[in-house]
């Protein structure tokens, strides 16, 4: 028998190991199995949604009991949950919703990207009475975080006549690539730029080196924001060169199970639990890096 | 055995070995693996892969290679998606795309053959080109909702086992004896074995260039855009981001089949095996289920590794003039 | 046989990418004006020519040992990786305290592990160099990512970063550490009989190896010094921005590589490479990358213009499409 | 002949062809009637295979106009060439390894609907088509690599034949057949210029242009030297139109210096080289060869007899799989031609094309390869030193080429073949193996290659040479031995020195016939 003393066999389709983030949140689940006595199988995507897929169904042909699901894009579901479904198997969706038929799956549990976009743009707000002239560093073209942090920022900035982004440029969610844009961004439009706003720390962190090389003061003269909250991020904050970070909580392993266990017993979910988000900034930076996992 | 006929199954007899080697040992370590509906998942789950690595093949056979492939997948999907969208019937809208997917290949193709461009660049730009295009047709990706493109992606027939052969499975096996017959069977298919096998030999031999290899790069695209198809039957959503590394997974499976980059020999079947040995290392990982992120990786690669060597080894021993 | 190329315009296959380089600069010149402004901040040179530079020396590396891979009719798709591995070990062994020369050995040394197995594959076992070093690509990714347990590890070592974000004068390091490896590439393939012999190895392995030629231990050599390249090039990509990122260190490097040395008029059939022609191709890949940033462009569309330089360098390359462009400036004259 | 000349079946006038730095042909005129064999001659690099290259449209040509029957014609690829009528192999052996004989045989014509091919029948085609050439025991189905370079060029041949054609032309396809297997090509020839075909038959084998041609043409430096009616034209004076200077009679053209080195010095005990037992599997047994300073040995057989494998062997080219090879007495291991060079050896494969040139590089670079990479320091040789070299090998082998940087792949065939001997002329090898060395070599560059060996032989080398010209064999060697069915079969020396003695012995002179592995051998 190869399921393990009195646990469950739960099957993790995980979207792939290309950050930081992601990795804590593969940690945080893989740790919250070992801590239950599930046996957990891992699949890892490597970015590539076919391979989810196809997870997916090795998970179900093998017969877990339970899968959870962080989804690599919002489409392309609706076959393999309906799968998992007729063989009487819960799928638990993790830190992305699906566009598919909401009965195909027990429960979503994840942060609201839009909203994220929203709380970073609103602290900018406040921060600077409305007045800023802001470098906008997104994410890969075309991943959902990218564009929903876009939108929740532009929703809030768009109404806000003071407010204005100068330029905006992927990324690609990686610091080199930030380092590198912020670099060329800086020579046209270093003159006026008073806030960097990054679709997470990583860039955020290169921009800043991109800033402190050409001589400006990243966390006084230029405020920079962005969206995550790794530790990094929090080091940054310390120092005084980031100003703030809209944290996003990969640490949904003691969420994930406790739905998975509820499932498994018969129980009903709520279709969405969302992870509060919180926004950090330098005034709390030093007391809750102490804290930080990631 | 005689020189003909080692020379002609050899690598794929080989190939075949490795492959049931590998189920074996699958079978042995997850005694859920060898069942009807787990071979019916590989090929399903492949079947855009498989596609993928066919039209690849044919380049790779007339001594040429494809990066477009990948993202013209991606392109063919969120094409299709948007064209469903806007009011177009699935059929048309498929056709269409298909023919896109074909004259991006023959452009490529002219590209290559008329200026004489090396067609790892010509085809790199392809991919950058067919990226850009389909983040031009939708930034985010979209689901396919429409009643026959539904019935289509539903369809299945259930072999015994419970195991279910859908439509872009039935697309895949389809596309694939055409392939063999295609490669095997026809002028066009000797051709390109003989234009991979030297390009100044084949033209001295008075046989037509140009049409060949035109004819092959329109053939990768046309594979591309069926393999975006299968992916969206598989998927009901076209996805401009998708198929990233796509085309060097092909390359590998056309190459673990047995081609051989520098041209002019492989064959269709032995790529089809590539795809399966290619897929059933992946099953057999997400059985395993037990690796970290970074293990699986390695996992993967040393497993790869494992049966290339061992196949050149069997090939080796089993060939009549083993060199060096 | 039938191909009918002088040897001078073979020598001179470099002088294409260089002009497509130049014809980009020209246009921003135009279009994008204060795109060559230099400026001083704190005693040092900044600006988008120098940015060029800092940001292409990890490419220019890469390609270096790209190009003699290149050349014996191989690629070495592994380099990204292999810029993870480096990386990785420089960070975690700083962090454990290390000595500079230390970390740097252990890290090129990790780099010529993964080049001389890739060689052994290639030369001895005579698995194809595609699919050879992309197993390497995968694999090389999850050691980068086991060495560093997942995470990006900042990097504590003073010498290290210096190399990354250090200034010698008012010139930035990277691109200074990038030309003079590529300088001593190219004395030492010159001034010694390799050169010569790489080509023959990759021309025609055969004929190579009854000449006396050890062909089997050039390729080895060959690929060991790409990962050696690639390594150098991860440890000044990782101290450039202070962190050695397994999952995202040298992502995709590969491509860049590839095309900047292909473009640079080595021959992907082997036999034929040309080192500065690689300098230029890298280049003419980063100033086209600060193009489009300049130019606003939205990021999703940046792979089309990309696409239409690749065609364009290679057109202007191609001697047949000389050939006829002239054809068709001259038939009306005729006429 | 002049009862057919009317309109003539292919024309040239006024021929142009320029490579940079070369005017290949320069107003070259050539008339082929129907119902002749007409004999191109001229030294390598006089234009022969340029010539070809343009009547088949391979080349565009700079000047001048093609006529078919008398009307213009203007192919612009062999596929034009081949549904004008014209037939053509061409000089270097252009077949695809990989695919079997049968493929290469039909290629773009295979029997069966417009799409499908029938595969039954192409296979019987092929056999009938491989049976014309005398090869009819070869299984069609074998990869055509797999085949030695005689098979191969037959194989080249049985596929020209193939067409429906008017004109059939040959570049030099002879250079690799034993005479045995030229006299049955010839018969075939002869069969087809009775059937009204016109024949364009290129060859540096004097004896050939007489047995079979009824005119010939005769390029210089890519001009016309001259057209004459075979029966009309001595050797000496076709050998003067070729060279553009006038001989004597004493001009040593036909008789080269022969070995006159039987006084060789017994003294040194031990043999140069010597192989006991050599052996590879699938390839030949129990080679037993010994080789003396100042000693020339041939290697004689059939096609398929084992010579290249037996010379490959001792160079270490191949991994020989029992046997010994001895240097002056000692055994050594010999494990690659890295170890071969190491001990004095050089070895000229009858491969050029994939064995030989190194295409991409010059010249230059093809020439000095060997010298540099047998030099164990890091140090190239000096830029003076190898234009000194290079130089010296051009003007001693009298190469032809525009410049030292020329990509060697622009070179004639002939002139090829002669950089890669001078390739191993400058590292001083004292022991040779030339296999073929002179294939597609003009009768001038032959006569230097004899004497360049009887050189070697004065200085105390040794010599290991492998011909299908028997004269030549007999020509040049000490000793001869001859190889039957990858056995040695005897060892002839002395007296026993003449081709029909050879040519016995290679048939087997005893009653039980040695069947040929590609057919009978044909009466002597
Ligand atoms: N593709 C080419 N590019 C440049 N030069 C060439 C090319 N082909 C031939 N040549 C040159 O043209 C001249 C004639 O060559 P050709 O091959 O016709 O000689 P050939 O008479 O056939 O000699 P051989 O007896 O050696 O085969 C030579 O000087 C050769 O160097
Ligand atoms: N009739 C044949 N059928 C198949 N393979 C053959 C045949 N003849 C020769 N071979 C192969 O061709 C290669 C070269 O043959 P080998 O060395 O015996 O030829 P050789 O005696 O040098 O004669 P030549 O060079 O004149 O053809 C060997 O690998 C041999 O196995
Ligand atoms: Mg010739
Ligand atoms: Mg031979």
């Amino acid at each position: 028998d190869r399921h393990a003393a009195g646990g469950h066999v739960v099957g993790f389709a995980q979207a792939g190991a290309e950050s930081s983030w992601r990795v804590a949140e593969t940690q945080s689940i893989r740790n919250e199995a070992a801590a239950r006595g599930i046996d957990l199988k891992f699949s890892d995507a490597q970015g590539k949604q076919e391979n989810q897929l196809a997870a997916i169904r090795n998970f179900i042909s093998q017969g877990v009991e339970a899968i959870i699901l962080a989804p690599i894009v919002e489409t392309g579901w609706e076959d393999v949950l309906r799968e998992a479904k007729d063989a009487g198997i819960p799928v638990i969706l993790v830190d992305r919703g699906v566009a598919a038929d909401p009965s195909l799956y027990t429960t979503l549990i994840a942060s609201d990207f839009v909203a994220e976009g929203r709380m970073a743009a609103e602290w900018l707000r406040e921060k600077t009475g409305g007045r800023a002239k802001i470098i906008e560093l997104q994410g890969t073209p075309g991943a959902a975080p990218a564009i929903d942090r876009k939108k929740g920022f532009e929703e809030v900035i768009n109404a806000e006549p003071g407010m204005e982004i100068i330029a905006s440029q992927s990324g690609d969610f990686n610091i080199e690539r930030g380092k590198e844009v912020m670099e060329a961004l800086l020579t046209q439009y270093g003159g006026q730029l008073t806030a960097v706003y990054s679709h997470n720390d990583d860039m955020a962190l290169g921009a800043i080196q991109a800033l402190q090389a050409a001589g400006r003061k990243p966390g006084e003269e230029v405020l920079v924001v962005s969206i995550d909250g790794v530790r990094a991020a929090f080091e940054a904050m310390v120092a005084g060169t980031l100003n703030c970070t809209v944290e996003c909580n990969p640490l949904l392993g003691p969420m994930a199970f406790d739905a998975v266990e509820k499932a498994l017993a018969g129980e009903t979910l709520p279709k969405k639990i969302v992870v509060e988000d919180k926004v950090f900034d330098q005034s709390v930076a030093a007391e809750v890096i102490g804290s930080r996992k990631y | 055995m005689n020189l003909a006929f080692r020379q002609r199954w050899l690598p794929t007899l080989v190939t075949a070995a490795v492959l049931l080697l590998l189920l074996a040992a699958a079978g042995a370590l997850y005694p859920g693996f060898l069942r009807p509906l787990v071979f019916a998942n590989i090929l399903r789950n492949n079947a855009y892969l498989g596609i993928l690595a066919l039209g690849m093949t044919f380049v790779i056979l007339s001594g040429g290679i494809d990066l477009s492939v990948g993202t013209l997948l991606a392109f063919s999907t969120i094409l299709l998606a948007r064209a469903i969208e806007a009011g177009l019937h699935p059929l048309p809208a498929a056709f269409a795309v298909a023919a896109v997917g074909t004259f991006f290949g023959a452009g490529q193709g002219l590209l290559i053959h008329s200026f004489r461009l090396p067609p790892f660049l010509v085809t790199l730009a392809g991919m950058f080109l067919a990226k850009g295009l389909a983040f031009a047709v939708s930034l985010q990706s979209l689901t396919i909702s429409h009643p026959h493109f539904d019935a289509a992606a539903s369809f299945r027939i259930l072999v015994p086992g419970r195991a279910p052969l859908t439509t872009a499975t039935w697309m895949f096996l389809v596309l694939l004896a055409a392939g063999i017959l295609l490669a095997r069977r026809t002028r066009f298919g000797r051709n390109v074995y003989a234009l991979g096998g030297s390009e100044d030999t084949a033209l001295l031999m008075g046989l037509p260039i140009a049409r060949t290899r035109v004819t092959v790069y329109a053939l990768s695209g046309l594979c591309a855009a069926l393999a975006g198809l299968a992916m969206t039957l598989n998927t009901r959503s076209g996805n401009p981001a998708i198929g990233l590394g796509m085309e060097l997974d092909a390359i590998a499976c056309a190459v673990i089949g047995g081609t051989l980059l520098t041209g002019g020999v492989g064959s269709v079947f032995g790529t089809f095996l590539g795809v399966l040995i290619f897929g059933s290392i992946k099953t057999a990982l997400d059985f395993h289920g037990g690796l970290d992120s970074s293990w699986l990786r390695i996992a993967m690669g040393i497993l790869l590794l494992a049966f290339i060597v061992l196949q050149r080894a069997l090939s080796r021993s089993g060939s009549p003039n083993p060199n060096s | 046989m039938m191909a009918c190329r002088t040897s001078s315009a073979v020598a001179r296959s470099w002088l294409w990418p260089l002009a497509g380089l130049l014809l980009l600069l020209a246009f921003n010149g135009i279009f994008a004006p204060g795109f060559f402004r230099l400026a001083f901040v704190e005693g040092r040179l900044v600006g988008n020519p120098v940015h060029i530079a800092v940001q292409s020396s990890k490419i220019i590396l890469v390609a270096i040992g790209m190009t003699l891979v290149i050349a014996t009719k191989g690629v070495d798709l592994s380099v990204g990786s292999v810029m993870a591995i480096s990386g990785s070990t420089a960070a975690v062994l700083a962090a454990a305290g290390a000595s500079f020369p230390s970390l740097f050995a252990a890290s090129l040394a990790a780099g010529a592990a993964v080049g001389l197995t890739n060689g052994l594959l290639v030369a001895g076992l005579r698995i194809q160099p595609i699919v050879a070093t992309l197993i390497f690509m995968v694999l090389g990714r999850g050691v980068a990512m086991l060495i560093a347990g997942g995470q990006p590890r900042p990097i504590q070592n003073e010498t290290l970063l210096f190399l990354g974000s250090g200034h010698f004068w008012i010139l930035p390091l990277p691109p200074l550490l990038a030309l003079a490896a590529l300088l001593a590439t190219a004395a030492v393939v010159r001034f010694t009989p390799l050169g010569l012999f790489i080509a023959a190895a990759g021309s025609n392995e055969t004929a190579a190896r009854l000449a006396g030629l050890p062909a089997a231990r050039i390729k080895a050599l060959v690929y060991t010094f790409s990962g050696i390249a690639a390594a150098c090039a991860g440890l000044i990509a990782a101290a450039r921005v202070e962190t050695a990122d397994p999952s995202r260190l040298g992502e995709l490097v590969e491509l860049d590589a590839i095309f900047a040395v292909v473009v640079g008029g080595t021959a992907l059939t082997g036999g034929r490479f040309s080192l500065a022609g690689s300098l230029a191709g890298a280049l003419l890949i980063q100033t086209l990358t600060l193009t489009m940033i300049n130019q606003g462009m939205p990021p999703e569309i940046t792979p089309v213009p990309k696409a239409l330089v690749i065609v364009a360098v290679c057109l202007l390359q191609s001697g047949e499409f000389r050939k006829r462009a002239a054809g068709l400036f001259r038939r009306p004259a005729a006429a | 002949m002049t009862a057919t000349a009317n309109v003539p079946l292919l024309q040239a006038r006024a021929v142009v062809k320029v490579f940079p730095g070369v005017r290949a042909l320069d107003g070259v005129d050539f008339t082929l009637q129907s119902g002749e064999i007409h004999a191109l001659i001229g030294e390598n690099g006089a234009g022969k295979s340029t010539l070809i290259k343009v009547l088949t449209g391979v080349y565009p040509r700079d000047g001048g106009e093609l006529l078919a029957g008398g009307s213009p014609i203007q192919p612009r690829s062999p596929a034009d060439a081949e549904r004008l009528g014209i037939s053509t192999v061409y000089q270097e052996i252009h077949l695809l390894p990989a695919l079997s004989i049968a493929e290469n045989i039909l290629l773009g014509r295979q029997p069966g609907h417009p799409a499908w091919i029938d595969w039954k029948s192409l296979r019987r085609r092929a056999a009938a088509a491989l049976e014309r050439v005398g090869l009819a025991g070869l299984d069609p189905g074998t990869p055509a690599g797999a085949c030695s370079l005689a098979v191969q060029q037959l194989i080249a041949v049985a596929r020209a034949l193939d067409v429906q054609a008017r004109v059939l032309i040959l570049d030099e396809p002879t250079s690799s057949l034993d005479e045995q297997e030229a006299a049955a090509l010839f018969a075939l020839m002869r069969h087809l210029r009775g059937a009204g075909l016109g024949i364009l038959f290129v060859t540096h084998f004097l004896d050939q242009v007489y047995a079979v041609s009824d005119r010939i043409t005769i390029l210089r430096n890519g001009h016309l030297a001259g057209v004459f009616p075979t029966a009309q034209l001595s050797r000496l004076d076709l050998v003067s139109h070729m060279l553009g200077k006038e001989l004597t009679a004493s001009g040593s053209i036909e008789t080269s210096p022969g070995p006159h080195g039987h006084d060789q010095k017994d003294a040194a005990p031990a043999p140069l080289l010597e192989a006991r037992g050599l052996t590879r599997r699938g390839a030949v047994e129990n080679i037993d060869l010994k080789l003396h300073r100042g000693e020339a040995l041939g290697l004689a057989g059939l096609l398929g007899s084992g010579r290249t494998e037996t010379a490959r062997l001792l160079f270490g080219a191949d991994r020989r799989s029992a046997g010994a090879i001895l240097i002056d007495g000692k055994p050594v291991p010999l494990r690659s031609p890295r170890d071969a060079i190491r001990h004095g050896m050089a070895f000229c494969s009858e491969d050029r094309k994939s064995e030989g040139i190194i295409p991409g590089l010059s010249v230059r670079d093809n020439l000095v390869l060997a010298m540099e990479a047998s030099r164990r320091t890091l140090r190239r040789l000096s830029r003076a030193k190898r234009e000194e070299l290079a130089h010296r090998f051009i003007e001693a082998l009298r190469i032809k080429t525009p410049a030292l940087d020329t990509p060697i792949e622009n070179l004639s065939g002939g002139n090829q073949q002669k950089v890669l001997l001078a390739r191993w002329l400058c590292l001083e090898p004292s022991l040779f193996i030339l296999d073929e060395p002179t294939r597609g070599i003009d009768v001038g560059a032959k006569v230097e290659i004899e004497r360049l060996i009887s050189r070697l032989r004065r200085r105390g080398r040794g010599v290991l040479f492998v011909s299908s010209d028997l004269e030549e064999v007999v020509r040049v060697c000490d000793r001869i031995a001859v190889l039957r069915d990858r056995c040695k079969a005897a060892e002839l020396s002395g007296s026993q020195l003449d081709a029909t003695t050879v040519m016995h012995t290679i048939a087997g002179a005893d009653p039980v016939r040695q069947p040929a592995p590609g057919g009978d051998p044909a009466p002597a």
